[in-house]
């Protein structure tokens, strides 16, 4: 499947990227947040277990459990602080 | 129900104006203003940008307001939320409420305030002497968002 | 602090910009506005008239004030009541408090709302299709101001 | 001693008076409600234990048991209802 995988703030500015589409051959958002750790450095470090951040599909949150679609839109993001 | 995400200022007057015009069974309206400081965590502010996640910042200020009004007997709610670089003393976010009484009114505009806080897709990052930095979500704000999920209605 | 009685309407906007102007320390001002609507317990409502208790009145909406600034965080505290009569649709009070943080100006503002409606020397007379009629003292503004006696800082 | 009594709202309309100075020599608030209920008729009525009013002295709220004193300013009104 395909993927649209959006990122912001800290995040984006960390990874120098704002959007990306990605082939994707696993089955829920765990196993994609596997495939970005793969690529190590700052993506191994600012998605390690234990940090803080937020999962949207198709712009609501969801849990890592949650099974990715094709064509879906994914948004990784830290905690928001907005307000 | 009035959402919205806009780099321009917004006044409150008007919004709650706007909010209760024409409505005479109107007898409440609670509302909040956030807004910038020039100090934060012990560090002076110079500025700050508010980031925003497009089509999701909506979707999920609806939501949020949809819940309040399943929860309390409301008859409109305003949310206005800024987006992009601000001063200190600029507004960033506003959220009013109208209802018959003003129980509901208080509940549910301090509700959406700590929901808003916890769940819509808004970062700031602030400008200091010392550099940029990304503010943290905070602790207190999740523990203000909890608060609502054991309470009872009303 | 700003406690005004009075006849004349009041606007939201200037009364909040007035409670804030020049106070980069404010991050938060919660406010309220109650309005005369126009139906009540039942019977269609034409008009009200409110009467007071000069110079009681000032006194009394100042010492809740005091409680409140006591009890919270704040930075100042704004109560304008209006006398006289009013039609549905007006603005009768307006309590709005400006804060550090979102929590004191919220608990704030509701307390002052709930002490002012079962403290202050104001009385409504409703004038109805079948005549006039003094508004009688609710239980539910005693219940609402008696949940601040029991309840923590906060 | 010599009072200035006022009456608000309902009260004042059934008393048919807003203002009055009274020579008065008992002792506490309540004393003085004794004398207004020895009036009879509305005032009986108005001010029979059980009715709910409030009592100001020197405008502030007080109970029963509060000693009087010479000019001072008692109100008697009904329970608020402003806001």
């Amino acid at each position: 499947m395909r993927l649209r995988i959006l990122y912001f703030a800290r995040m984006r500015e960390r990874f120098g990227v704002g959007e990306e589409s990605l082939a994707f051959d696993g089955a829920t958002v765990a196993d994609l947040l596997e495939v970005l750790r793969a690529r190590g450095g700052v993506w191994a470090e600012e998605l390690a277990p234990g940090r803080s951040f937020r999962v949207a599909l198709n712009q609501h949150l969801v849990t890592p459990d949650v099974p990715l679609t094709d064509a879906a839109e994914v948004a990784i993001f830290p905690p928001v602080t907005g307000g | 129900m009035n959402i919205r995400v806009q780099t321009e200022v917004f006044d409150l007057g008007t919004e709650v104006e706007a909010l209760r015009a024409g409505r005479l069974d109107v007898g409440a309206v609670a509302s909040f203003v956030g807004y910038a400081r020039d100090i934060n965590d012990g560090s002076d502010v110079t500025a700050m940008t508010l980031e925003h996640y497009p089509g999701m910042t909506e979707k999920a200020l609806v939501t949020l307001a949809d819940e309040a009004a399943v929860r309390w007997s409301l008859i409109d709610v305003s949310i206005v939320h800024r987006v992009g670089r601000l001063l200190p003393g600029d507004p960033i976010v506003l959220v009013a409420v109208a209802s018959r009484h003003r129980g509901d009114a208080f509940a549910a505009c301090e509700y959406l305030m700590d929901a808003l806080k916890t769940r819509a897709p808004f970062w700031k990052k602030e400008e200091t002497p010392t550099g940029e930095r990304w503010v943290d979500a905070r602790e207190s704000d999740a523990a203000a968002a909890s608060r609502w999920e054991a309470k009872p209605q009303g």
